[in-house]
């Protein structure tokens, strides 16, 4: 599943913006490093193959609908960790931009949970150990089954997490997960058969295109720890700045005021996701913002008092609802007046 | 399928767009997409209960794609096309946040609803802002500008490469996957090993088209990076919409528009 | 059944989702056991015709209908067993593992007894003469014999009515030959598109030329052959053993009158 | 330099790497300025000994000289700049947004200054009539613009030798046509591999046949279409232009001799 913009803070955007922006950097120099100009072509056009194996369903035994694969861990196994990061980060660029899956900021996150997962972490640790020289049919269809069911479950996790800490969704995060991970479990399993039988299917008819696709080096344990600190490195970088902004933007502004005035809004919804996120955020205290600063109708320089009590929001107050109400009704007006306006002259040119 | 089938008709249809002509096409790529991205920064920075502090990007999204001349109607089928997900995520809110935020009289709204609504409107806008930025611009065009913007050289030839190719090999999916439906009466046929056949020759096709394609690159000099002609240049009137345009959003964001005039019109009235 | 069998087609159009008028009001007929080519210019609409006849395209304008049924969701299966369709390039045709299990595949989902699809595969083979291509994969095959098993594939399901693409392109002379003869033993109904005219010349007596989506002129080949003017317009030219025939090339333009010495 | 030109092969061997011998001792000589059409069945080789010819495949059994230079590692750029190479798939050719991207591509690799850049990427659309086409993307063109556009890429290396193979596939005849008439215009040393044997009869003037990857004839065209025992070891026929004229049967098997009236 894409994550969407519509669902994400900035701060967790651009958290994974920073990570996905330092694994690619990582990645384009490696590759660049063993550059092969071979590979150029060959990641490109992969890219475009993946949208074309998307074209090509399947009926799903037992249920009766019909998917296709990722492509994800068939990339990792084709073009190596590195090129293959790079290459589902392309996709996902233009998956962006033209479907409408996802989104800009949400890119980050995306690149990070369907590129990261199972480049860095289901094939070096799972695939690679488990395939070993590729010359067993059974183990390689072990290791892809296996890498791609745990990819794509960490994909799905980060996803989770990603929107919860968000804060956008009311959804609880224990429902969240029952919801995410089973279905994930099935998809995995499938996408790994696919994969692995389209390994040996090439293993078989071109087995010299398989050993010269994976050509360099598998990577080793060192690298990949570098490169987890110093995305860990630059998260909690982005996170503290970006949560910083954020707390000293007109809503943390307010988040400031309320912190002064008492925590009487936190109080307000302990229950479901808010409460647990509340505390989490507390805890960790790098996205204090988004999740309990309410009351966007509060404009800035509002000296209304809050009435005690809770549920405490700013504009019960009638006036300010008014008012709210009103400016935004003219607004919204405005805007259809404007699209309308522009109809008609293109209707006319 | 065919909902990738007709993503892939839009494409052909953004390309189209992106090729006319308007004073929002002319901009530099690269100042739009640092707009857009400001643009996206600000609309998801606002609390979830967010409603009119929204509607004045919505006024500056509808003045963007007025001028360019994108038919409206396209951007709106594609958001609604996309809208399903943002919905059924959304749709937990009201069942999940009760808390009362709104009073009218004896209404009170909860404040799930008001965040589904939120949610809603922060997903066209968001989802309008990249398809307005490819509709004007292009995806060359912003993978250049994305290049210039500090993206590795290595990620933007493979976008191109991919681009190029994406018709090449769907045109060519599709018609291995027709062949194959032809022979697969009763959706027998259509199974996960069939499948993984199919894919299977759909790459070895791929590979080797990729091996002539380095052949053909090399036979033409190709030493590993992709020469372009002329790099973008800013102009003045880049600049100074830039630095105008970013002043705007700011001021939106920080200065809650609607309340103001609100005020301003309840405050005539009293 | 065979017998009766009939395309009709009327005021069939066509425009892909992105605006593209590829057929725009095609009218005709084509009776049982009849062999017609489809000729006309890269992108008059060959190929979308050919993929109106067994459903790959359903156009809400204007009819298919094959012998009794309509071209219609509904009738799908029958049609496709009806209508046999090779694809211009043989890869897009072979997928699995060996000849044999592709030429297998059809039958398999027809759900026919085991016994009866290994006839039909070993007989299929057997007509295109490729029996000893069965368990070789398809990828390993050279031009002319990926052809000729992917034609294997379309007889395995014994359709009534051949539709093909271009069948000639990239096969080297003596390939060429082979298939035309094979072809030429066929007694099914044949529809052809094609730029080889010459193909044309040896195993269609009728023609019809597209134009831009529309149909140019329908009628015997020789007197399409002949009409130098149509050829032209609708960017064909003479087939070449016609060009350079002391006879008919000189006089371009008009056939040999019967009785006129050739 | 351009006259001095020549290209030799010395006992070219070639086998690909899961062991198919794909060329097996093959010697010939091409001199400057000659129009030298390759023909052979399918597999013969003809597209490997062409790869052979610009150093994308370099074969550690016999030798490749172009002008001066050995084809080898070393020389590789020179080598590509005098030969130009026009593949069978013009999408394999066109891999940049845009048309005259495309052609400026390999001028850009050769440094050469932006003005000259943009005069060569004109003049080369230009000479294959391709103008109108420099700002429309690749996958938006037909079948023989494609292969237009394609030609138009290589001509921009302002290439001694131009290196085509199957030049006339899947175009309708006017296109082909349209090809064969500006390749005659080309005063290019030209290296045709083909199955398209009109083509040939039009264009080279001297005529290698491959059979099994070796060279089976090497000589003037017309004496090797003369030959009917020769075509027929090899895979190939007569020219259509060249046999019985199927709707009048007045054989015309034999080149017009010259000052004869046809
Ligand atoms: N999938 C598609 N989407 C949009 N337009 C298409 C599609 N396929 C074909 N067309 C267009 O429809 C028209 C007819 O195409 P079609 O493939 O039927 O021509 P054709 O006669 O088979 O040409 P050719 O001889 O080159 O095979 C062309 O203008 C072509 O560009
Ligand atoms: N990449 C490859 N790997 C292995 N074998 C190959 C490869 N390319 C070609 N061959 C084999 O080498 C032989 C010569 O192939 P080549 O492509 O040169 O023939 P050709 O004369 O061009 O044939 P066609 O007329 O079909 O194009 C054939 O047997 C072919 O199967
Ligand atoms: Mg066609
Ligand atoms: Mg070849």
């Amino acid at each position: 599943m894409h994550m969407a913009d519509a669902l994400l803070s900035p701060a967790v955007g651009g958290t994974f913006w920073a990570a996905t922006v330092g694994a690619i950097a990582w990645c384009a120099k490696k590759v660049q490093q063993e550059l092969n100009d071979r590979k150029v072509p060959l990641m490109g056009v992969l890219g475009a193959f993946v949208f074309a194996a998307q074209m090509i369903n399947f009926t799903i035994p037992g249920t009766g609908s019909s998917g296709h694969i990722g492509g994800g861990m068939l990339l990792a196994i084709l073009l190596g960790p590195q090129a293959a990061f790079l290459t589902i980060a392309s996709v996902l660029v233009v998956q962006a931009l033209f479907f409408a899956d996802g989104g800009l900021l949400a890119l980050g996150c995306n690149i990070f949970n369907l590129g990261f997962f199972p480049c860095f972490l289901a094939y070096p640790l799972l695939y690679k150990p488990l395939a070993g020289n590729g010359q067993n049919h059974r183990r390689i269809a072990a290791g892809a089954i296996l890498a791609a069911v745990v990819g794509l479950q960490l994909g799905a996790v980060a996803v989770v997490a990603e929107t919860v800490l968000s804060g956008i969704s009311a959804l609880p995060l224990q429902t969240f997960l029952w919801a995410m991970l089973p279905i994930h479990l099935a998809i995995g399993l499938v996408e790994g058969a696919v994969t692995a039988t389209v390994v040996l299917f090439v293993r078989q008819a071109r087995p010299e295109i398989l050993d010269c696709a994976i050509g360099g080096q598998p990577p080793t344990a060192r690298p990949i720890a570098k490169l987890l600190a110093g995305l860990a490195a630059a998260a909690v970088f982005t996170g503290g700045v970006l949560s910083w902004f954020a707390s000293t933007f007109p809503d943390g502004l307010e988040w400031s005021i309320e912190q002064v005035r008492g925590k009487k809004e936190l109080a307000a919804p302990a229950e479901g996701i808010h409460g647990m996120l509340a505390g989490f955020q507390e805890k960790i205290a790098l996205l204090p913002d988004y999740a309990f600063t309410i009351g966007e109708q509060k404009a800035i320089g509002e000296t209304v008092a809050h009435r005690a009590g809770p549920p405490a929001w700013p504009a019960v107050d009638a006036g300010t609802s008014v008012a709210g109400l009103v400016g935004g009704s003219l607004t919204l007006l405005l805007t259809l007046g404007l699209a309308l306006l522009f109809r008609k002259r293109r209707a006319i040119a | 399928m065919s909902t990738i089938e007709s993503a892939f008709i839009d494409l052909q249809r953004l390309d189209r767009l992106a090729a006319c002509d308007s004073a929002v096409h002319r901009l530099d790529p690269r100042v739009k997409v640092l707009i857009t991205l400001a643009f996206l920064v600000c609309v998801v920075s606002f609390d979830k209960y967010a409603i009119a502090g929204l509607l004045p990007f919505a006024l500056f999204l509808t003045l963007v794609i007025g001028l360019s001349g994108i038919p409206s109607g396209f951007v709106l089928n594609r958001v609604l096309l996309a809208a399903p997900l943002a919905l059924l995520i959304g749709l937990f809110n009201p069942v999940y946040d009760h808390q009362p935020l709104m009073r009218f009289g004896t209404l009170v709204i909860a404040g799930g609803w008001l965040s589904l609504l939120s949610l809603v409107l922060r997903f066209c806008l968001t989802v309008g802002a990249v398809l307005a930025l490819i509709a004007t611009t292009g995806f060359n065009a912003v993978c250049r500008a994305l290049e210039q913007l500090g993206m590795p050289t290595v990620l933007a030839v493979q976008l191109l490469l991919l681009y190029r190719y994406l018709f090449v090999l769907v045109e060519e999916g599709l018609r291995l996957n027709r062949a194959r439906v032809l022979r697969s009466f009763q959706g027998r046929g259509l199974g996960i090993r069939a499948c993984s056949f199919l894919l299977g020759s759909l790459l070895l096709r791929t590979l080797d088209r990729s091996q002539r394609i380095h052949l053909a690159m090399r036979c033409r000099g190709f030493d590993g990076t992709i020469h372009t002609r002329n790099p973008l240049r800013l102009n003045g009137r880049d600049v100074l919409t830039l630095t105008i345009v970013l002043a705007a959003l700011l001021a939106m964001r920080v200065f809650d528009g609607p309340m103001l005039l609100g005020r301003f019109v309840t405050g005539l009235m009293a | 059944m065979r017998s009766s069998l009939l395309i009709e087609i009327r005021d069939l159009a066509h425009a892909y989702p992105d605006g593209t008028e590829a057929l725009r009001g095609i009218s005709l007929h084509i009776r049982a056991e009849e062999s017609v080519a489809v000729v006309g210019a890269n992108g008059a609409g060959k190929s979308t015709l050919l993929l109106h006849l067994n459903g790959s395209l359903i156009s809400r304008h204007g009819t298919v209908r094959i012998g009794d049924f309509q071209v219609a969701k509904a009738a799908l299966p029958d049609i496709r067993r009806t209508v046999g369709m090779v694809f211009q390039d043989p890869d897009d045709q072979l997928f699995m593992p060996t000849v044999a299990e592709d030429v297998a595949f059809g039958p398999l989902n027809l759900k026919l007894p085991l016994a009866e699809v290994e006839r039909r595969v070993a007989s299929a083979l057997e007509r295109v003469g490729a029996a000893h291509l069965r368990d070789r994969p398809p990828y390993k095959l050279s031009g002319g014999e990926k052809r000729l098993a992917a034609i294997a594939t379309v007889l395995a399901m014994e359709p009534a009515i051949l539709v093909m693409d271009e069948p000639s392109s990239s096969l080297d002379p003596r390939a060429r030959r082979t298939l035309i003869e094979l072809l030429a033993g066929f007694g099914h109904t044949k529809i052809i598109a094609t730029h080889d005219l010459d193909l044309v010349l040896d195993l269609c007596p009728r023609t019809i030329v597209l134009r831009q989506g529309q149909v140019a002129a329908d009628g015997p080949t020789d007197e399409i052959f002949a009409d130098g003017r149509l050829l032209a317009a609708c960017h064909l030219e003479q087939p070449l053993r016609l060009q350079a025939c002391p006879v008919c090339g000189e006089k371009s333009g008009r056939l040999p009158q019967k009785g006129e010495r050739l």
